[in-house]
């Protein structure tokens, strides 16, 4: 809850390239942001535009070619696959992936999955059986779910694992990418109210996705990212009531909303049009 | 070299007669069918009607056609067919005129002159003359490659006497000339051709009774009938196809649905051949197998073991569970009944296991303590039975196959191996080769039987047809059997099966001719 | 994954025949009733109270020699999997986490046993390096390892990239300990599938070798040298090659439906499957048509 | 509100009442339904149970319905069950589907395959599983053109390009000659309904034709329909998890959940009268945490206020 | 109104190019897939030459042991290796060899000295005959056979065939030979027992004669393809691209041929591309039994004589026969299926 002003993590004109030589591709580009704790941000992007590219990078999975990177003030830019390691055991920073089927070892029982961190650290297996209890209550997940296998349980169910997974470190920062996009609405608010639980208490999140809307809930400030640059960084409100960036604008418009549309399809096409020129 | 074929080769024994399966069957439905050689068979490419083709399946299809390399083996059965000799062997084994007419000896026995046919041609159209006869021995005499120079020892040189004559001056008295330079050991190639012996090697160029039209080396070769050859009245075949058998099993088969009309059998293929009704029949030889032993390594350097396995062999097992009745045992390097053949040897060293053991407890060896090696070149069930038969007595063998075999058996390096031979027109070369002291079958070279020696040289200086010859050369096979490098089994049978179309051959020992033989319908 | 097999039919089935064939490669030696090297002058009989399947060319019992041949017929090509399952497994795990100049080369070197005819190659190594089963079984080993080296590299590939991998990294597990925890699992279905085949592969190549001639080490009793053998005296014995053949069919037979079974029940799909019959085990209704178009009625 | 309205009755009480309605389960209108689903029930044989119990709606030519629920509620089922393209052990059970006056139940195989592209046709989730990989997407839209219609090669690849065009796709001739491969998601949906609508269907179901996409192609597909509706007078069947979606395009809303029907009326009743307390967790799911709650505060008041 | 040539050409312009740029991208796919084989099989053949060369030194053979026979003293050894360039470091032994491969020699014999290169192409004539009637009868009856049972599947016809299939898969192919010649040459009568007849003499001969082994030998590919294409239907049916096309109207015939077939239709394509080497070798067990003197005969009779250039000419041979092979599959296999091509 308590935001102490230093950022759990800050990332400073980070750039990303992939392939090699000619083949290389530019897919972040001077990106900035800082995350404070309590605070959460959405990362908003279509298909491409490397938001999860940021979250890799973030995570230490693919290698920054510019830039810094700072988590909980520590400059992990240069950092060898070891430090990462270490770093990674430590459990300051989860992730949690869009899939929960494919992110949790289908041959496993879900109590194997969620306590797996703990056990890399090197916790006692019975000890971390009883703090993972304690996490599954904590999604609210009934711990007679323990003994199945993934593909025993429902979508928001094994998705809720997932987050409990994510929690059991006591991460200071977690960065989520589309964690809702694959569930239906019932279990969509359940994953919601769960991060707003988390944020209210002093955890710091990225919540990424192609989506505003979903975002747009939880999330206090929103960073749009569009070809690979963040396009418009500001609070939640600000973004979707007076967008200023056309990309940011059609995203907007585009979202689909109950009783008002945000933008008539006319004005969705001359912003395409002025996009793609 | 070369007398000598090894001799079931792999693929003959072991695997093959799987023919009799579908002689079992087909002999139900043949009765119904007829002669097996009829719709499928559009193979024949018969022309006109009257032509008559051989169609030969043969498991011993030479790899060598210059006469003076591919010496070895049955294959110069083969070789025969475009080859012709100065001599051939008749029924009873007696040297006959080929392309010499005639030769006579001089009174010291030491030089013997043929007496050429006149007007013969090879087929390149080269003259059939003392200087091609010349040229054909110096080959062999002097070629890197030839395969016979071991056999020519008691040639001195030639000289020609005129066209015709060719006159063989020798190193020592030695009658056995006109049976050595039959089709066994001297085939003889046109000079033209043989200029270049690597050519002649895959184009025979021969004044053979046919001539060859195609040759694929290891596969096939077509030959069509030479109207030239000396003799070409009394050939009645037009062409002749060979070709290198198939698997035993598919022998029989072959030859019932008239893929092939002719084949070497394996006899456990005999039954199956009759029941398809084929022609099965011996043509007699001078077979003979062995256990060769190494008498200059342990154990064999110990007499009372050469003398325990001698006991220990039994040569009617052999014969019995290999040749399927159509061989013979025999302790001599000749079948029983052959001219060479010691009849007063017939019971050197019977069967007798009791004894063996009781040699070997004298040698102070206890069962089990002798292990050898029974090196072969291929799988040969002969190996199991001298296996079972040495393990009767205590002697562990173990088979081992070695396809370099010929390196350290011919360089006397193993202890004991198997070999047999095909045998030669001269019995003096038979027995030379198994017990004369460089023989290249005698693994305890230089070892050699006391008075061996003395009784090669008794028979050479006694004419063919003097009448003590036979006693004589009894005499040196008896004088050879004292040799402790060699333990004879069995002779196996020379078996064939024919379509019965084809008459039978003539029953000259050792050899394929096919003079007088016809193919009907 | 032992339970999982024997829920399915075939399974049970496999599991059966091998059983029968394993328990004949233990005891088949000890149970012989007569010497299979003992030669007797009776040859080429044919079935009686003495001698149950009659006695071979030697006059050796056919059944002691079949009894006494399975242990090394089975080792054979039992040892013909082992073999290729060690050249294959570890190179086909390194090739993913090894970098690309290793994985290349591997990748190469499998394309090319899989390019020898492994027959022909077989045929000249075993011909040409000494004639016995060892040189033989190492060979089709050999050749058929790019089998398991493709299998491996697959299954290591889809866990190497799969989410709860990247999962586990996150959380700071190390590569020992992801392929502990999640590669092994993985991989070890589609080795064990591949390893039942390699076992039927290895049987039939090893009796056509034996059929040609090579690799047989006589008097020593095979499966395949006794049919190659049998088959050359069938004017005597029609029926003898029956019984080996029957065997090493069996065999072939029952590794391809254990690899089938465990394919069928490995992984997700596998439990689905399990399920499902469960299910449908509750109800009669029988095939499913494909629904190529037709009205659901 | 009527909260106490037992589900069960909801189906039957929907229709006459909405003004916004036509004049359902009347005999001459139904003949002018495009297609019109009557209590339809699906079972399944394998466990005996029904999963769709009971669903009804009628559809105008030009008109559009919305089929919204969670997944498993049945509403894919329902779909598949209009297409004739249920999966093995499906069946269904009970009431009657009409395609254009005809009862699907009495239909051919023959006749199915006459009817469906011509009269009715679907799109998906996921477009690229539901085009042929190893065939390019143009030559697939001419396959349809050529077996429906009778268009010779040429004319069918023309009429092929035209409807690439309509479907907004940028050069379409590069398009015709790519494979799904090589294609964005986006693309494909466009391409997917240009097969569709191919041979001038009278109705069209998308079954969460825009889920998997960006919300600003998914923004685009929606538009696309709705186009596709008011200039060929298109009748759409609209299904999705997603509320905001099934308002944006229809003018009729079916509420699901586990097989029943809880909610069912004109676009505006259902968003501004839900009665049913899934609908509301599905509105709210929008104002709590959807965009809504930012957006245009005015006319959220105002819709309060109506409340 | 009068349009002038002119105007039809520059209204024909665009689809000219057009069709123009689509030919490109056709061959280019082509090419792409070509370049892609080459770029494996350059690879192959040097690993795969190297291993064949290496056969030699490891396998101590010399032919001097196969030409001296009897009289082979350590001297003449010594000289006949000397001929033969026995002696030379192993490397360049190798360069020389593989630079003669890359000029069409494959040596010579060391036991007859015959050029093998022509001893193989005699040899290949019968072998490719046979095999590439093995490779039509099973791709026939595989393509049947799957095909009945995916369509069938789960009836007693599925069972049938899959059961029979399997039989034939775990039969050695020697026993299946023998059974073939034991039922229809010598049975019936209907065929030729062996041999071999060219195609100058006859069609119908030549085709009698390699009828049978050819049968024997496609047994193992027909079950294969069989199996493949019976699971690869089966998966194609489930695909959704299945439902859209019958969404789309098309009828189940037209559904079968143009979609499902052409997608089933990989795997069995692939398990062909793996199944020629199989079939090559297959060749020496089947012209043993048949009497044929083809290339598995030649490849068999050389590697028992010891006749080592002879065997590292077959390998090599198979070798590019192979690649080829699988080369063709390839480049059929991306016409077909495009999408496997990817990533490949």
């Amino acid at each position: 809850m308590s935001t102490d002003g230093r950022p759990v993590l800050e990332v400073a004109d980070l750039e990303v390239h992939y392939g090699l030589r000619r083949r290389r591709r530019r897919v972040l580009h001077g990106v900035s942001l800082s995350v404070s704790r309590g605070e959460t941000v959405g990362v908003i992007g279509e298909t491409g535009s490397g938001k999860s590219t940021f979250a890799r990078a973030v995570l230490g999975l693919v290698r920054a070619s510019g830039g810094r990177i700072l988590i909980d003030g520590e400059d992990v830019s240069r950092y060898s696959s070891r430090q990462w390691r270490a770093l990674r055991r430590r459990g300051v920073v989860q992730y949690v992936f869009q899939d929960p089927l494919r992110s949790l070892d289908p041959d496993l029982p879900v109590e194997e999955s969620l306590i797996e961190p703990l056990l890399v650290q090197g916790v006692g297996r019975k000890e971390a059986i009883e703090r993972g209890r304690g996490y599954l209550a904590r999604v609210r997940l009934d711990s007679e779910l323990f003994g199945r296998l993934p593909g025993e349980l429902s979508g928001g169910q094994r998705q809720r694992v997932a987050v409990a997974r994510a929690l059991i470190t006591e991460p200071a920062l977690i960065i989520l990418d589309e964690p809702v996009s694959a569930l239906d609405s019932a279990n969509r608010v359940g994953i919601l109210e769960i991060l707003k639980e988390l944020r209210d208490a002093g955890v710091a999140l990225i919540f990424i996705s192609h989506d505003l809307g979903s975002v747009a809930g939880v999330a206090d400030r929103v960073a749009v990212l569009y070809q690979g640059e963040f396009v418009e960084v500001g609070a939640t409100h600000a973004v979707i009531n007076t967008p200023q960036h056309p990309y940011a604008r059609l995203l907007v418009g585009s979202a689909p909303t109950l009783r008002s549309a945000a933008a008539s399809r006319a004005e969705r096409d001359a912003l395409r049009a002025l996009l793609h020129a | 070299m070369t007398s000598a074929r090894h001799l079931p080769s792999a693929r003959r024994t072991r695997h093959g007669a799987v023919l009799g399966v579908l002689v079992a069957l087909a002999a139900l439905v043949l009765s119904a069918c007829g002669s097996g050689s009829g719709a499928g068979t559009a193979a024949a490419g018969g022309g006109g009607g009257k032509s008559t083709t051989l169609k030969w399946a043969s498991s011993f299809f030479p790899t060598h056609w210059d006469p003076v390399v591919g010496g070895s083996g049955a294959q110069f059965r083969i070789l025969a067919l475009p080859y012709a000799a100065l001599t051939k062997t008749d029924a009873k084994g007696n040297a006959v005129p080929d392309l010499a007419e005639s030769w006579s000896y001089n009174s010291a026995g030491d030089e013997v002159t043929f007496h050429l046919r006149p007007k013969l041609t090879f087929s390149d159209g080269t003259p059939v003359n003392a200087a091609a006869v010349k040229n054909a021995i110096d080959r062999a005499k002097s070629q890197k490659n030839s395969a016979l120079f071991g056999d020519l020892t008691s040639i001195k040189s030639v000289s020609t006497a005129g066209d015709l004559d060719v006159v063989v001056h020798l190193t020592q008295v030695d009658h056995q000339i006109p049976l050595l330079l039959g089709e066994r050991v001297l085939q003889i190639a046109s000079p033209k051709a043989a200029a270049d012996p690597a050519k002649l090697d895959q184009n025979p160029v021969g004044a053979g009774p046919f001539v060859v039209t195609q040759l694929i080396p290891g596969t096939k070769v077509v030959l069509k009938k030479n109207p030239n050859y000396w003799d070409a009245k009394n050939i009645h075949i037009d062409n002749v196809q060979l070709v290198s058998a198939p698997d035993k099993s598919t022998v029989v088969s072959g030859l019932q649905t008239g893929v092939y009309n002719f084949a070497d059998l394996a006899p456990s293929q005999a039954k199956a051949a009759k029941a398809a009704g084929l022609d099965v029949f011996v043509q007699p030889g001078f077979n003979a197998s062995n256990i060769s032993l190494n008498i200059n390594k342990a154990p064999f350097n110990n007499p009372k073991v050469v003398d325990a396995v001698r006991y220990a062999t039994n040569s009617q097992e052999f014969v019995d569970k290999l040749t399927f009745g159509y061989g013979k045992p025999t302790n001599q390097p000749f079948p029983s009944g052959y001219v060479a053949y010691d009849p007063k040897s017939a019971n050197l060293y019977p069967y007798d296991p009791a004894k063996a053991k009781q040699l070997l407890e004298q040698a102070g060896i206890k069962p089990g303590q002798i292990k050898l090696d029974l090196v072969i070149m291929a799988d040969d069930p002969a190996a199991e039975i001298v296996q079972s038969q040495l393990a009767a007595v205590g002697i562990t063998v173990t088979i081992k196959i070695d396809k370099t075999w010929a390196t350290p058996f011919f360089a006397k390096d193993l202890t004991l191996s198997l070999y047999g031979t095909t045998g030669r027109d001269s019995a003096v070369q038979t027995l030379t080769a198994h017990f004369g002291p460089n023989g290249p079958l005698n693994l305890s070279s230089p070892y050699e039987p006391d008075g061996f020696e003395a009784a090669i040289a008794k028979v050479r200086q006694t004419p063919l047809d003097a009448p003590d010859y036979p006693q004589v050369l009894q005499a040196a096979t008896r004088a050879g059997l004292q040799s402790k490098a060699l333990v004879f089994t069995y002779s196996s049978p020379n078996l064939f099966a024919k379509n019965k179309s084809i008459s039978a051959l003539p029953a000259n020992p050792a050899h394929i001719d096919w003079t007088g033989v016809t193919i009907g319908d | 994954m032992v339970r999982r097999v024997l829920a399915l039919p075939t399974g049970r089935l496999a599991v059966g025949v091998l059983s029968v064939i394993a328990l004949l490669a233990i005891l088949g030696p000890t149970l012989a009733p007569h010497n299979p090297l003992g030669t007797s002058a009776l040859t080429l009989t044919g079935p009686s109270w003495k001698h149950w399947l009659g006695t071979d060319y030697l006059g050796r019992d056919v059944f002691s020699r079949l009894l006494a041949g399975s242990r090394t017929s089975v080792l054979g090509s039992v040892e013909v999997a082992l073999i290729a399952l060690a050249v294959g497994v570890v190179p086909g795990i390194l090739s993913v986490y090894l970098g690309r100049g290793f994985e290349w080369f591997t990748l190469r070197i499998a394309d090319t046993l899989l390019a020898l005819p492994f027959l022909i190659y077989a045929v000249a190594v075993t011909a040409l390096l000494g004639n016995g089963i060892p040189q033989a079984m190492f060979t089709v080993g050999v050749l058929v390892s790019p089998l398991f080296y493709r299998v491996t590299r697959a299954a290591t590939l889809a866990v190497a990239r799969s989410q709860y991998v990247e999962a586990a990294l996150i959380s700071g597990a190390s590569i020992g300990w992801i392929a502990r925890r999640h590669v092994w699992g993985k991989v070890l279905p589609p080795v064990a599938v591949a390893l039942a085949q390699t076992i039927g592969v290895g049987f039939v190549v090893v009796s056509s070798l034996s059929f040609l001639g090579i690799g047989v080490q006589p008097p020593a009793p095979t499966w395949g040298g006794l049919l190659a053998s049998d088959l050359g005296y069938l004017s005597y014995q029609p029926w003898a090659p029956i019984v080996p053949a029957l065997l090493i069919m069996a065999t072939v037979w029952g590794s391809n439906l254990l690899a089938d079974a465990i394919r069928d029940v490995s992984g997700e799909a596998g439990r689905a499957l399990l399920n499902s019959r469960r299910a449908r085990a509750r109800r009669l209704n029988p095939a499913e048509p494909i629904p190529a178009g037709g009205a659901a009625r | 509100m009527t909260r106490t309205l037992p589900d069960g009755t909801v189906t039957a009480a929907v229709p006459a009442a909405r003004p916004a309605d036509p004049p359902a389960l009347d005999p001459p209108a139904a003949q002018a339904a495009a297609l019109a689903v009557r209590d339809v029930r699906i079972r399944d044989d394998v466990n005996d149970r029904e999963i769709v119990h009971g669903v009804s709606f009628e559809l105008r030519p030009g008109r559009a319905v919305g089929i919204v629920g969670e997944s498993g509620s049945g509403k894919t089922l329902t779909c598949r069950a209009i297409l004739g393209i249920l999966p093995a052990h499906f069946a269904v059970s009970g009431g009657s589907i009409e395609i254009v006056g005809r009862d699907i139940a009495e239909l051919t195989t023959p006749q199915w395959t006459d009817l469906r592209g011509s009269t009715i046709s679907a799109v998906f989730q996921d477009p690229a599983s539901y085009l042929n990989p190893s065939i390019k997407v143009g030559a697939q839209i001419a396959e349809v053109i050529g077996v429906k219609t009778g268009l010779r090669r040429r004319a069918a690849r023309r009429r092929a390009l035209e409807l690439l065009t309509a479907v907004h796709l940028r050069d379409p001739e590069l398009v015709y000659d790519q494979y799904t491969f090589e294609l964005s998601g986006g693309m494909l949906q466009r391409i997917l309904i240009a097969t569709a609508i191919a041979a001038d269907p009278q109705v069209l179901i998308a079954d969460e034709a825009t889920t998997a996409l960006d919300v600003t192609v998914q923004a685009e597909i929606l538009d696309l329909l709705a186009d596709l509706r008011e200039r060929r007078g298109l009748a759409l069947v609209v299904v999705s998890h997603d509320l905001a979606v099934v308002a944006q395009v229809c003018d009729e809303v079916l509420v699901m959940r586990e097989g029943e029907v809880v909610e069912h009326g004109s676009t505006a009743d259902v968003l501004y009268h839900p009665r049913h307390e899934y609908t509301r967790l599905l509105i709210a799911e929008h104002e709590q945490y959807g965009l809504d709650r930012y957006l245009a505060g005015e006319q959220r008041k105002e819709l309060d206020s109506v409340h | 109104m009068a349009v002038s040539t002119a105007d039809h050409a520059v209204v024909a312009d665009p689809g000219v190019a057009l069709a123009a740029a689509r030919a490109r991208r056709g061959a280019g796919r082509v090419l792409v897939t070509l370049a892609r084989s080459v770029a494996i099989f350059v690879p192959v053949f040097l690993v795969a030459t190297f291993l064949t060369f290496a056969l030699r030194s490891l396998s101590g053979l010399s032919p001097a042991h196969i030409q001296l026979g009897e009289s082979a003293t350590p001297d003449a050894v010594a000289r006949i290796e000397h001929q033969w360039g026995l002696d030379r470091p192993f490397l360049a032994q190798y360069w020389t060899w593989f630079t003669n491969i890359l000029h069409g020699q494959l040596g010579t014999s060391w036991t007859n000295g015959a050029n093998i290169a022509e001893l193989i192409s005699n040899g290949l004539a019968v072998s490719l005959s046979v095999v590439v009637l093995a490779l039509i009868i099973g791709v026939l009856f595989g393509f049947g056979l799957g095909t009945l049972a995916a369509v069938r599947r789960t009836t007693w016809i599925d069972r049938a065939i899959t059961g029979f299939l399997t039989v034939f898969s775990v039969m050695p192919p020697f026993v299946v030979g023998i059974v073939l010649v034991t039922v229809f040459a010598v049975g019936l009568g209907w065929l030729p027992a062996a041999g071999y007849v060219p195609a100058s003499v006859g069609t119908w001969p030549w085709f009698t004669h390699i009828l049978l082994p050819a049968l024997a030998l496609s047994l193992d590919p027909m079950a294969d393809v069989a199996r493949q294409l019976r699971s690869g239907l089966i998966a194609a049916y489930q695909e959704n691209y299945v439902t859209g096309a019958i969404v789309r109207g098309l009828s189940p015939r037209r559904i079968f041929l143009r979609h499902v077939l052409r997608n089933g239709v990989g795997p069995a394509l692939s398990v062909l591309g793996w199944r020629f080497p199989t079939l090559i070798g297959g060749s020496v067990v089947t012209e043993w039994i048949f009497g044929l003197q083809g290339f598995g005969r030649f490849a068999n009779d050389s590697a028992q004589a010891g006749d080592v250039p002879a065997v590292q000419g077959v390998l090599v041979v198979s070798i590019v026969l192979v690649v080829t092979f699988n080369l063709i599959v390839n480049i059929v296999l991306g016409r077909v299926t495009p999408a496997s091509q990817r990533g490949v």
